[in-house]
């Protein structure tokens, strides 16, 4: 490699994987995988202060070509004759077809901003923003009310709550609670929001936030969000309840 | 450079697309024409719109160009765009029933209230003319206060702010 | 009931004002006139807008109608938008990419295909109207299905989303 391309200039593993592999001018059929993932790894290890959410998805890449070369190095088991057919496919097909998969898009992508440049020909629609509908505001006394109401009662809750627990939020008995609270609303379950008007302080929230994870992780409640905006709602799982947890 | 009809074509386009007047000598810009060799052709291209009875004119004001659509038929336009009603949201009705019970407030107030940061809602509500300035309040740094503007009345369907309902107690001082 | 000259003039400035794509029967509708006698008009005012070497055109795409610009200006006009709009990024259109071909699809089907999570630039799309929820799959967790939404088309010049190339084919010259 004559010089190195900075991590940040990559929209993601598959777009990395492809550079490296055209720099090389490798067949993308037949990709080296000790040799790309060597390379790879180098990128990752050359990187400073990144933005983790990004390196994350570079990291499960690199670990997915990991256990690739890890694959293509294990011997063949010879006295298993039944399961030759499956062993002689190509580990790296899955791989071949994401990378194939991906740069179609990539290839799309480059074509919208052409598109969106004027650079391939185009139509254009009138920019018509004053034609478009005013916005009629809806609103209503009762709700300012509740939204007043809803502030005054969280602020005298937390005025009284001055005395700070020490010590550790027991989860399991948060686990317990919540399970409790759910199989009390039945089917129509509870708002994420109700939840957290729950707790009393912080770490009590923070104990019924983590309880939560568990129990989703568990699979005994689900969460659910109709769209983006909305509410998210804990629903206990069907078949559970309190009392088989 | 464009051929003469190109050029009335691309003043065609460029009209049609922006929905404002635009200035001769910017149509003489974009189009890389001479003013002298423009002005002829935009005229051909008026006659060439208003001389048919059609349900677009172009119009000149002011030495700019505007595309629009014929006045006669403004009333069967206007029933096409009814008003989008919008919710406003958990965030802003909150701000605002601040606003209503303590005003005039300062944006410090109602964030110690709120506990978040409310500058894009301030801003907001200040554009859609539901809060109004009120004055500075006398305190360090002589903060602006706010109170609620004429068309919050008539958003929330009130003749005035004494018929808000009476809350047994007030927020109570953070 | 308008004249047939009268309905021609209608129907140009109700295209001029909806920059979209206006159905046949919304056309009818609106007009208050049969299905059979508006046909002909239509395809007399296309004929009109689509014979001579004008700026603007009507296209007609899957029984509905759209004024537009010809595409040979693209270059011209290409030049006027970008102060009025801030270009998107290369992640955000790869992800318009999949959503553009793929739709309807879940975040969790894009992300498996660009290899990263995207929840920022779904909130950024649909922030900016370029996609939209499209209900829920039927799966575990009932995931929001995205698909591109009206503006899509507009921001990427598109009459309909026949238009983009077919996606076997070698997109055109990358």
């Amino acid at each position: 490699m004559s010089y190195v391309v900075a991590l940040e200039a990559f929209h993601g593993p598959l777009d990395l994987l492809l550079y490296l592999i055209e720099e090389s001018q490798l067949d993308i059929y037949d990709i080296p995988i000790a040799r790309i993932t060597d390379q790879y790894l180098a990128y990752l290890a050359d990187t400073g202060d990144w933005d983790l959410d990004r390196l994350g998805d570079f990291l499960v890449m690199a670990s997915y070509l990991l256990q690739l070369k890890s694959r293509m190095l294990l011997p063949k088991n010879p006295l298993k004759p039944q399961q030759a057919e499956e062993s002689e496919a190509d580990p790296r097909e899955e791989l071949v077809q994401k990378l194939l998969s991906y740069k179609r898009y990539r290839q799309v992508a480059h074509y919208l901003a052409r598109r969106e440049q004027g650079e391939v020909e185009r139509i254009f629609y009138r920019q018509a923003d004053e034609v478009r509908p005013e916005e009629e505001l809806v609103a209503d006394v009762k709700s300012l009310v509740s939204a007043y109401k809803a502030l005054r009662d969280q602020i005298k809750h937390s005025q009284h709550q001055v005395e700070i627990p020490s010590g550790d939020v027991n989860i399991d008995l948060k686990m317990k609670q919540l399970m409790a609270m759910l199989t009390q609303k039945r089917h129509r379950g509870m708002a994420f929001g109700e939840l957290l008007k729950t707790a009393a302080n912080r770490k009590e929230l923070l104990g019924y936030f983590l309880a939560l994870l568990e129990l989703l992780r568990q699979r005994r409640v689900r969460a659910v969000q109709p769209d983006h905006k909305s509410d998210i709602r804990i629903y206990l799982q069907a078949g559970i309840s309190h009392v088989d947890a | 450079m464009l051929m003469r009809d190109e050029v009335k074509a691309a003043a065609e386009a460029i009209l049609f697309t922006r929905s404002e007047a635009v200035p001769l000598e910017e149509l003489v810009e974009i189009l890389d024409v001479g003013l002298l060799d423009l002005k002829p052709i935009m005229q051909e291209l008026l006659l060439q719109y208003n001389q048919e009875k059609r349900g677009i004119q172009i119009v000149e004001v002011e030495g700019a160009y505007l595309m629009c659509t014929r006045p006669e038929f403004a009333g069967l336009l206007a029933g096409l765009h009814p008003p989008l009603r919008k919710r406003l949201s958990t965030a802003a009705l909150e701000t605002l029933a601040v606003i209503a019970y303590q005003q005039p407030v300062t944006r410090a107030q109602i964030e110690a209230i709120r506990g978040v940061k409310i500058d894009r809602i301030i801003t907001m509500l200040l554009d859609r003319n539901l809060i109004e300035e009120a004055g500075h309040k006398t305190a360090p740094g002589k903060p602006v206060l706010y109170q609620t503007a004429p068309e919050f009345l008539k958003v929330f369907g009130l003749a005035s702010l004494n018929d808000l309902p009476v809350l047994e107690e007030d927020i109570p001082d953070v």
